[in-house]
Protein backbone atom coordinates (compact mmCIF):
# COMPACT_ATOMS: atom_id res chain seq x y z
CA UNK A 1 0.00 0.00 0.00
CA UNK A 2 0.93 3.80 -0.72
CA UNK A 3 1.12 6.34 2.31
CA UNK A 4 1.33 9.81 1.95
CA UNK A 5 2.45 12.04 5.58
CA UNK A 6 1.79 15.30 6.40
CA UNK A 7 3.78 16.68 9.66
CA UNK A 8 2.74 20.10 11.21
CA UNK A 9 4.27 19.94 14.66
CA UNK A 10 7.42 21.59 14.85
CA UNK A 11 10.08 19.59 15.77
CA UNK A 12 10.45 20.36 19.87
CA UNK A 13 7.42 21.41 20.50
CA UNK A 14 5.48 18.21 19.99
CA UNK A 15 5.85 14.46 19.43
CA UNK A 16 4.01 14.37 16.31
CA UNK A 17 7.14 14.23 14.22
CA UNK A 18 8.40 11.39 16.02
CA UNK A 19 5.41 9.29 15.39
CA UNK A 20 5.55 9.84 12.29
CA UNK A 21 9.04 8.35 11.72
CA UNK A 22 7.98 5.76 13.47
CA UNK A 23 4.82 5.06 11.57
CA UNK A 24 7.43 5.30 8.07
CA UNK A 25 9.36 2.95 9.66
CA UNK A 26 7.06 0.39 10.22
CA UNK A 27 5.21 1.04 7.20
CA UNK A 28 8.24 0.17 5.01
CA UNK A 29 9.45 -2.37 7.04
CA UNK A 30 5.93 -4.50 5.93
CA UNK A 31 6.89 -3.71 2.77
CA UNK A 32 4.26 -0.76 1.99
CA UNK A 33 5.51 2.36 0.60
CA UNK A 34 5.78 6.04 1.81
CA UNK A 35 5.26 8.31 -1.38
CA UNK A 36 6.21 11.72 0.02
CA UNK A 37 6.32 13.11 3.55
CA UNK A 38 5.07 16.63 3.46
CA UNK A 39 6.02 18.82 6.12
CA UNK A 40 3.35 21.71 6.49
CA UNK A 41 2.97 24.51 9.17
CA UNK A 42 5.17 24.48 12.48
CA UNK A 43 6.69 21.05 10.38
CA UNK A 44 8.75 22.84 7.98
CA UNK A 45 11.29 23.72 10.83
CA UNK A 46 11.95 19.33 11.15
CA UNK A 47 14.09 20.50 7.86
CA UNK A 48 16.62 22.78 9.74
CA UNK A 49 20.24 22.03 8.79
CA UNK A 50 21.31 23.21 11.53
CA UNK A 51 19.77 21.65 14.14
CA UNK A 52 22.37 20.85 16.55
CA UNK A 53 20.60 17.96 19.58
CA UNK A 54 22.82 17.00 22.01
CA UNK A 55 24.68 13.56 21.25
CA UNK A 56 22.21 11.37 23.70
CA UNK A 57 18.98 12.59 21.58
CA UNK A 58 17.94 10.37 18.59
CA UNK A 59 18.49 12.77 15.55
CA UNK A 60 15.08 12.65 13.61
CA UNK A 61 16.65 14.34 10.78
CA UNK A 62 19.15 11.80 10.16
CA UNK A 63 16.56 9.08 10.53
CA UNK A 64 14.51 11.26 7.39
CA UNK A 65 17.50 11.39 5.30
CA UNK A 66 18.14 7.89 5.77
CA UNK A 67 14.20 6.85 4.54
CA UNK A 68 14.99 9.05 1.40
CA UNK A 69 18.30 7.59 0.70
CA UNK A 70 17.26 4.00 1.26
CA UNK A 71 13.79 3.90 0.27
CA UNK A 72 12.67 6.81 -1.96
CA UNK A 73 10.63 8.71 0.36
CA UNK A 74 10.30 12.28 -0.99
CA UNK A 75 10.63 14.49 1.83
CA UNK A 76 9.05 17.90 0.69
CA UNK A 77 9.04 21.49 2.42
CA UNK A 78 5.87 23.57 1.36
CA UNK A 79 7.43 26.95 -0.18
CA UNK A 80 4.49 28.72 1.49
CA UNK A 81 4.73 27.73 4.87
CA UNK A 82 8.72 27.69 5.15
CA UNK A 83 8.84 31.07 3.72
CA UNK A 84 6.61 32.59 6.07
CA UNK A 85 8.39 31.18 8.84
CA UNK A 86 12.15 32.41 7.61
CA UNK A 87 12.60 28.52 7.14
CA UNK A 88 14.19 29.64 3.68
CA UNK A 89 16.57 32.30 4.65
CA UNK A 90 16.26 35.87 3.00
CA UNK A 91 16.98 35.17 -0.98
CA UNK A 92 14.98 33.88 -3.11
CA UNK A 93 17.98 31.09 -3.69
CA UNK A 94 17.38 28.08 -1.70
CA UNK A 95 20.62 27.22 -1.99
CA UNK A 96 21.55 29.91 0.66
CA UNK A 97 18.85 28.23 3.10
CA UNK A 98 18.87 26.72 6.21
CA UNK A 99 17.24 23.73 4.43
CA UNK A 100 19.00 20.31 4.98
CA UNK A 101 20.00 18.09 2.46
CA UNK A 102 18.02 15.85 1.50
CA UNK A 103 14.60 17.80 1.93
CA UNK A 104 13.09 20.00 -0.90
CA UNK A 105 11.10 23.11 -1.57
CA UNK A 106 7.72 23.19 -3.14
CA UNK A 107 4.45 23.74 -3.02
CA UNK A 108 1.30 22.60 -1.48
CA UNK A 109 0.12 21.28 -4.87
CA UNK A 110 2.72 18.38 -4.52
CA UNK A 111 0.73 17.88 -0.94
CA UNK A 112 -2.54 16.80 -3.33
CA UNK A 113 -0.63 15.19 -5.42
CA UNK A 114 0.87 13.17 -2.85
CA UNK A 115 -3.23 12.40 -1.74
CA UNK A 116 -4.37 11.71 -5.66
CA UNK A 117 -1.52 8.92 -5.86
CA UNK A 118 -1.69 7.04 -1.86
CA UNK A 119 -3.87 4.32 -1.08
CA UNK A 120 -3.72 5.99 2.69
CA UNK A 121 -3.34 9.66 3.59
CA UNK A 122 -2.02 10.66 7.23
CA UNK A 123 -1.31 13.66 9.22
CA UNK A 124 0.62 14.33 12.04
CA UNK A 125 -0.04 17.61 14.09
CA UNK A 126 2.16 19.00 16.41
CA UNK B 1 -15.97 1.69 4.66
CA UNK B 2 -14.71 2.77 8.21
CA UNK B 3 -12.27 5.36 9.73
CA UNK B 4 -9.52 5.44 11.90
CA UNK B 5 -9.56 8.06 14.65
CA UNK B 6 -6.00 8.71 16.04
CA UNK B 7 -6.05 11.05 19.09
CA UNK B 8 -2.39 12.43 20.70
CA UNK B 9 -3.23 14.77 23.53
CA UNK B 10 -4.05 13.64 27.07
CA UNK B 11 -7.74 14.60 27.53
CA UNK B 12 -6.61 17.06 30.55
CA UNK B 13 -4.79 19.11 27.78
CA UNK B 14 -7.24 19.05 25.28
CA UNK B 15 -10.96 18.48 24.05
CA UNK B 16 -9.56 16.48 21.19
CA UNK B 17 -10.27 13.03 22.60
CA UNK B 18 -13.68 13.76 23.87
CA UNK B 19 -14.58 15.73 20.75
CA UNK B 20 -13.25 12.46 18.56
CA UNK B 21 -15.46 10.43 20.45
CA UNK B 22 -18.42 12.05 19.92
CA UNK B 23 -17.64 11.44 16.07
CA UNK B 24 -16.70 8.20 15.86
CA UNK B 25 -19.30 5.86 13.47
CA UNK B 26 -19.73 1.98 14.68
CA UNK B 27 -17.36 0.55 12.11
CA UNK B 28 -14.60 3.09 12.96
CA UNK B 29 -11.62 3.11 15.30
CA UNK B 30 -9.90 5.39 17.56
CA UNK B 31 -6.27 4.81 18.39
CA UNK B 32 -4.83 6.72 21.09
CA UNK B 33 -1.10 7.54 20.54
CA UNK B 34 1.36 10.12 22.16
CA UNK B 35 0.09 11.65 25.42
CA UNK B 36 -3.77 10.43 24.81
CA UNK B 37 -2.27 7.09 25.90
CA UNK B 38 -2.99 8.75 29.62
CA UNK B 39 -6.34 8.30 29.19
CA UNK B 40 -6.61 4.59 29.46
CA UNK B 41 -4.57 4.49 32.43
CA UNK B 42 -6.81 6.79 34.23
CA UNK B 43 -10.58 5.94 34.73
CA UNK B 44 -11.73 8.35 31.92
CA UNK B 45 -14.57 7.68 29.95
CA UNK B 46 -13.39 5.91 26.99
CA UNK B 47 -16.78 4.85 25.29
CA UNK B 48 -17.62 5.58 21.53
CA UNK B 49 -19.48 3.38 18.82
CA UNK B 50 -16.49 1.82 17.80
CA UNK B 51 -13.52 0.06 19.11
CA UNK B 52 -9.99 1.49 20.79
CA UNK B 53 -6.25 0.55 20.26
CA UNK B 54 -3.66 2.39 22.19
CA UNK B 55 -0.25 2.40 21.28
CA UNK B 56 2.40 0.26 23.41
CA UNK B 57 5.75 1.95 22.50
CA UNK B 58 3.90 5.55 23.55
CA UNK B 59 2.52 3.83 26.71
CA UNK B 60 6.03 2.10 27.54
CA UNK B 61 7.34 4.96 27.29
CA UNK B 62 5.25 6.83 29.58
CA UNK B 63 5.61 3.54 32.37
CA UNK B 64 2.75 2.95 31.80
CA UNK B 65 0.89 -0.60 31.69
CA UNK B 66 -2.33 -2.10 30.55
CA UNK B 67 -5.19 -0.90 32.59
CA UNK B 68 -7.67 -3.78 33.60
CA UNK B 69 -10.32 -1.40 34.26
CA UNK B 70 -10.42 -0.63 30.66
CA UNK B 71 -10.82 -3.97 29.51
CA UNK B 72 -12.15 -3.18 25.96
CA UNK B 73 -9.15 -1.09 24.99
CA UNK B 74 -6.79 -3.02 22.81
CA UNK B 75 -3.14 -2.51 22.24
CA UNK B 76 -0.70 -2.30 19.45
CA UNK B 77 2.55 -1.84 18.58
CA UNK B 78 3.60 0.26 15.14
CA UNK B 79 3.36 -2.87 13.19
CA UNK B 80 0.18 -2.88 14.38
CA UNK B 81 -0.62 1.20 13.80
CA UNK B 82 0.71 0.46 10.20
CA UNK B 83 -2.21 -2.89 10.11
CA UNK B 84 -5.12 -0.41 11.37
CA UNK B 85 -4.40 2.01 8.85
CA UNK B 86 -4.74 -0.15 5.95
CA UNK B 87 -7.89 -1.97 7.82
CA UNK B 88 -9.34 1.24 7.48
CA UNK B 89 -10.54 3.29 4.42
CA UNK B 90 -9.60 6.70 5.73
CA UNK B 91 -7.83 8.49 8.52
CA UNK B 92 -8.45 11.55 10.62
CA UNK B 93 -6.11 12.98 13.27
CA UNK B 94 -7.63 15.12 15.92
CA UNK B 95 -5.44 17.98 16.83
CA UNK C 1 -0.38 15.36 -12.94
CA UNK C 2 -4.21 14.29 -11.75
CA UNK C 3 -4.89 14.19 -15.44
CA UNK C 4 -5.91 10.43 -16.15
CA UNK C 5 -6.61 9.95 -12.86
CA UNK C 6 -9.76 8.96 -11.28
CA UNK C 7 -11.16 12.16 -9.25
CA UNK C 8 -10.83 11.35 -5.26
CA UNK C 9 -13.50 13.46 -2.83
CA UNK C 10 -11.87 15.14 -0.15
CA UNK C 11 -13.41 16.16 2.54
CA UNK C 12 -11.65 19.03 4.78
CA UNK C 13 -12.47 19.04 8.91
CA UNK C 14 -11.74 22.97 9.90
CA UNK C 15 -11.91 23.35 13.62
CA UNK C 16 -9.11 25.94 13.86
CA UNK C 17 -9.80 29.27 15.63
CA UNK C 18 -9.41 31.98 12.82
CA UNK C 19 -6.93 33.90 14.11
CA UNK C 20 -4.71 33.04 16.46
CA UNK C 21 -2.70 31.33 14.12
CA UNK C 22 -1.92 30.95 10.72
CA UNK C 23 -3.75 27.07 10.90
CA UNK C 24 -6.88 27.97 9.84
CA UNK C 25 -6.13 29.77 6.80
CA UNK C 26 -3.96 27.13 5.83
CA UNK C 27 -5.86 24.32 5.93
CA UNK C 28 -8.35 26.10 3.93
CA UNK C 29 -5.31 27.20 1.83
CA UNK C 30 -4.98 23.04 0.63
CA UNK C 31 -8.33 22.81 0.73
CA UNK C 32 -8.71 25.40 -2.42
CA UNK C 33 -5.35 23.91 -3.92
CA UNK C 34 -7.16 20.57 -3.53
CA UNK C 35 -9.82 22.01 -5.59
CA UNK C 36 -7.78 23.86 -8.14
CA UNK C 37 -6.85 20.72 -9.13
CA UNK C 38 -10.53 19.63 -10.28
CA UNK C 39 -10.81 17.55 -7.59
CA UNK C 40 -14.37 17.79 -5.40
CA UNK C 41 -13.55 19.21 -2.26
CA UNK C 42 -16.02 19.59 0.35
CA UNK C 43 -15.82 21.01 3.67
CA UNK C 44 -16.95 20.82 7.47
CA UNK C 45 -16.64 23.39 10.19
CA UNK C 46 -16.80 22.07 13.42
CA UNK C 47 -16.00 22.70 16.99
CA UNK C 48 -13.99 26.19 17.69
CA UNK C 49 -13.84 26.28 13.71
CA UNK C 50 -17.13 27.55 13.05
CA UNK C 51 -15.76 30.79 14.69
CA UNK C 52 -14.04 30.98 11.13
CA UNK C 53 -17.58 32.06 9.91
CA UNK C 54 -18.97 34.32 12.58
CA UNK C 55 -19.90 37.32 10.56
CA UNK C 56 -18.39 40.88 11.24
CA UNK C 57 -14.60 40.15 11.33
CA UNK C 58 -12.51 42.63 9.68
CA UNK C 59 -11.28 40.83 6.86
CA UNK C 60 -8.80 43.80 5.37
CA UNK C 61 -5.78 42.32 7.25
CA UNK C 62 -5.45 39.01 4.78
CA UNK C 63 -4.82 37.02 8.76
CA UNK C 64 -8.03 35.04 8.68
CA UNK C 65 -9.85 32.79 6.49
CA UNK C 66 -12.49 34.90 5.96
CA UNK C 67 -12.37 37.14 2.96
CA UNK C 68 -10.66 33.93 1.28
CA UNK C 69 -14.14 32.18 2.30
CA UNK C 70 -16.12 33.98 -0.57
CA UNK C 71 -14.05 32.36 -3.70
CA UNK C 72 -15.47 28.59 -2.55
CA UNK C 73 -17.44 29.32 -5.84
CA UNK C 74 -14.41 30.60 -7.97
CA UNK C 75 -12.80 27.13 -6.90
CA UNK C 76 -15.96 25.45 -7.89
CA UNK C 77 -16.41 24.23 -4.10
CA UNK C 78 -20.38 24.28 -4.98
CA UNK C 79 -21.48 22.52 -2.24
CA UNK C 80 -22.48 24.99 0.67
CA UNK C 81 -19.87 23.99 3.56
CA UNK C 82 -21.44 21.97 6.49
CA UNK C 83 -21.54 23.13 10.28
CA UNK C 84 -22.63 20.74 12.74
CA UNK C 85 -25.49 22.22 14.10
CA UNK C 86 -24.04 21.21 18.11
CA UNK C 87 -20.75 23.19 17.67
CA UNK C 88 -22.82 26.34 16.43
CA UNK C 89 -25.24 25.89 19.92
CA UNK C 90 -22.14 25.24 22.68
CA UNK C 91 -20.91 28.58 21.13
CA UNK C 92 -24.16 30.26 21.22
CA UNK C 93 -24.02 31.19 16.93
CA UNK C 94 -27.06 30.59 15.22
CA UNK C 95 -26.50 29.85 11.11
CA UNK C 96 -28.10 33.62 10.52
CA UNK C 97 -24.83 34.64 12.08
CA UNK C 98 -22.29 33.34 9.62
CA UNK C 99 -20.83 34.86 6.46
CA UNK C 100 -21.11 32.39 4.22
CA UNK C 101 -24.57 30.10 3.76
CA UNK C 102 -23.89 26.36 5.12
CA UNK C 103 -25.88 23.59 5.69
CA UNK C 104 -26.31 22.29 9.00
CA UNK C 105 -25.92 18.79 10.15
CA UNK C 106 -26.93 17.31 13.64
CA UNK C 107 -23.75 15.50 15.30
CA UNK C 108 -25.01 11.80 15.26
CA UNK C 109 -24.30 12.61 11.34
CA UNK C 110 -21.06 13.71 11.18
CA UNK C 111 -19.61 9.80 11.24
CA UNK C 112 -21.29 9.17 8.15
CA UNK C 113 -20.41 12.78 6.57
CA UNK C 114 -16.68 12.00 7.66
CA UNK C 115 -16.71 8.31 5.77
CA UNK C 116 -18.57 9.94 2.76
CA UNK C 117 -15.59 11.05 1.09
CA UNK C 118 -11.60 9.41 -0.30
CA UNK C 119 -9.05 11.49 0.85
CA UNK C 120 -9.94 12.66 4.37
CA UNK C 121 -8.23 15.95 6.50
CA UNK C 122 -7.99 17.57 9.54
CA UNK C 123 -4.77 19.93 9.41
CA UNK D 1 16.26 49.08 -5.20
CA UNK D 2 14.00 51.99 -6.19
CA UNK D 3 12.06 52.90 -9.21
CA UNK D 4 11.63 56.40 -10.55
CA UNK D 5 8.55 57.14 -11.95
CA UNK D 6 7.51 60.35 -13.05
CA UNK D 7 10.43 61.62 -10.90
CA UNK D 8 8.86 60.10 -7.48
CA UNK D 9 11.23 57.78 -5.96
CA UNK D 10 9.40 54.50 -5.22
CA UNK D 11 10.76 51.95 -2.96
CA UNK D 12 10.88 48.19 -3.45
CA UNK D 13 11.74 45.39 -1.76
CA UNK D 14 12.30 41.30 -2.61
CA UNK D 15 13.76 41.93 -5.47
CA UNK D 16 11.56 44.81 -7.36
CA UNK D 17 8.22 43.94 -5.32
CA UNK D 18 7.00 47.46 -4.27
CA UNK D 19 7.16 48.14 -0.92
CA UNK D 20 4.06 50.28 -0.09
CA UNK D 21 0.91 48.85 -2.29
CA UNK D 22 -0.53 51.96 -2.49
CA UNK D 23 2.78 53.48 -4.20
CA UNK D 24 0.73 51.72 -7.44
CA UNK D 25 -0.49 52.98 -10.63
CA UNK D 26 -0.71 51.76 -14.10
CA UNK D 27 2.45 54.16 -14.77
CA UNK D 28 4.39 52.35 -12.25
CA UNK D 29 3.06 49.01 -13.60
CA UNK D 30 4.83 50.20 -16.96
CA UNK D 31 7.93 50.86 -15.57
CA UNK D 32 7.87 47.42 -13.33
CA UNK D 33 7.01 45.51 -16.48
CA UNK D 34 9.86 47.73 -18.53
CA UNK D 35 12.78 46.20 -15.72
CA UNK D 36 10.87 42.64 -16.76
CA UNK D 37 11.38 42.97 -20.35
CA UNK D 38 7.74 43.14 -21.17
CA UNK D 39 6.00 45.27 -23.18
CA UNK D 40 2.58 45.35 -21.93
CA UNK D 41 -0.69 45.04 -24.19
CA UNK D 42 -4.25 44.55 -23.33
CA UNK D 43 -3.68 41.11 -22.90
CA UNK D 44 -1.17 41.37 -19.83
CA UNK D 45 -3.26 44.36 -18.43
CA UNK D 46 -6.01 41.76 -18.30
CA UNK D 47 -4.91 39.40 -15.81
CA UNK D 48 -2.88 41.68 -13.83
CA UNK D 49 -6.61 43.68 -13.45
CA UNK D 50 -7.92 39.86 -12.64
CA UNK D 51 -4.99 39.57 -10.00
CA UNK D 52 -5.39 42.70 -8.37
CA UNK D 53 -9.67 42.10 -8.16
CA UNK D 54 -8.81 38.32 -6.73
CA UNK D 55 -6.14 39.65 -3.96
CA UNK D 56 -8.60 42.69 -3.04
CA UNK D 57 -11.79 40.28 -2.62
CA UNK D 58 -10.10 37.91 -1.02
CA UNK D 59 -6.74 39.32 0.63
CA UNK D 60 -4.76 36.00 -0.67
CA UNK D 61 -2.06 35.51 -2.62
CA UNK D 62 -2.70 32.37 -4.48
CA UNK D 63 -0.05 29.51 -5.69
CA UNK D 64 0.46 28.51 -9.13
CA UNK D 65 -2.37 25.44 -9.21
CA UNK D 66 -4.84 28.12 -7.45
CA UNK D 67 -3.69 31.08 -9.83
CA UNK D 68 -4.56 29.26 -13.31
CA UNK D 69 -7.93 27.68 -11.95
CA UNK D 70 -9.18 31.08 -10.65
CA UNK D 71 -7.88 32.72 -14.08
CA UNK D 72 -9.61 29.88 -15.50
CA UNK D 73 -12.85 30.22 -13.86
CA UNK D 74 -13.06 33.96 -14.44
CA UNK D 75 -11.66 34.21 -17.76
CA UNK D 76 -12.30 31.08 -19.30
CA UNK D 77 -10.55 28.27 -20.27
CA UNK D 78 -8.80 29.47 -23.32
CA UNK D 79 -7.15 31.95 -20.84
CA UNK D 80 -6.69 29.69 -17.84
CA UNK D 81 -4.00 27.15 -18.70
CA UNK D 82 0.11 27.73 -18.31
CA UNK D 83 1.06 27.92 -21.76
CA UNK D 84 -1.70 31.25 -22.70
CA UNK D 85 -0.11 32.35 -19.29
CA UNK D 86 3.52 31.73 -20.28
CA UNK D 87 3.09 33.16 -23.45
CA UNK D 88 2.28 36.34 -21.66
CA UNK D 89 4.27 36.24 -18.76
CA UNK D 90 7.61 33.92 -19.67
CA UNK D 91 9.11 34.97 -16.09
CA UNK D 92 7.01 33.30 -14.32
CA UNK D 93 2.98 34.34 -14.40
CA UNK D 94 1.79 34.51 -10.98
CA UNK D 95 5.34 35.98 -9.81
CA UNK D 96 4.98 38.60 -12.62
CA UNK D 97 1.45 39.38 -12.32
CA UNK D 98 1.94 40.32 -8.86
CA UNK D 99 4.88 42.46 -9.16
CA UNK D 100 3.41 44.41 -12.19
CA UNK D 101 0.39 44.64 -10.17
CA UNK D 102 2.19 46.05 -6.89
CA UNK D 103 0.82 43.36 -5.31
CA UNK D 104 2.89 41.25 -2.68
CA UNK D 105 5.12 38.81 -4.00
CA UNK D 106 3.32 35.24 -4.06
CA UNK D 107 4.49 32.48 -1.30
CA UNK D 108 5.18 29.81 -3.57
CA UNK D 109 7.48 31.82 -6.19
CA UNK D 110 10.80 30.89 -4.69
CA UNK D 111 12.57 28.69 -6.81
Amino acid sequence: MKFALMINGGPYTSQGANSAYGFAVAALAQGHEVLRVFFYGDGVYNAMRDMRPPADEPPLLTGWQALADRHGVDLVICSAAAERRGVLGIGEDVGDSGIAEGFRVAGLGLWVDACLAADRVLVFHG
Amino acid sequence: MAVLHIVKHSPDASQALRRCLARVGPSDSVLLIEDAVYAPASDAALRCAGKIYALLPDMAARGLTRNPLQGDVEYVDYAGFVQLVVNHDKVISWN
Amino acid sequence: MAEGMNGKRFLFVLRRFPIGGPQALEALDAALTAAAFDQPVRLLFLDDGVWQLKRGQPAASGRSPMALLGSLALYDIAAPPWVERESLEERGLTPQELTIEVTVLARDRVAALLDDCDVLLNL
Amino acid sequence: MELIVDGKRIATRDKGFLADPADWNEAVALVIAERERLALDAAHWEIIHFMRAYYRDYHHLPNNRQFTKAVQKTLGPDKGNSRYLYGLFPGGPLRQVCKIGGLPRPPSCIT
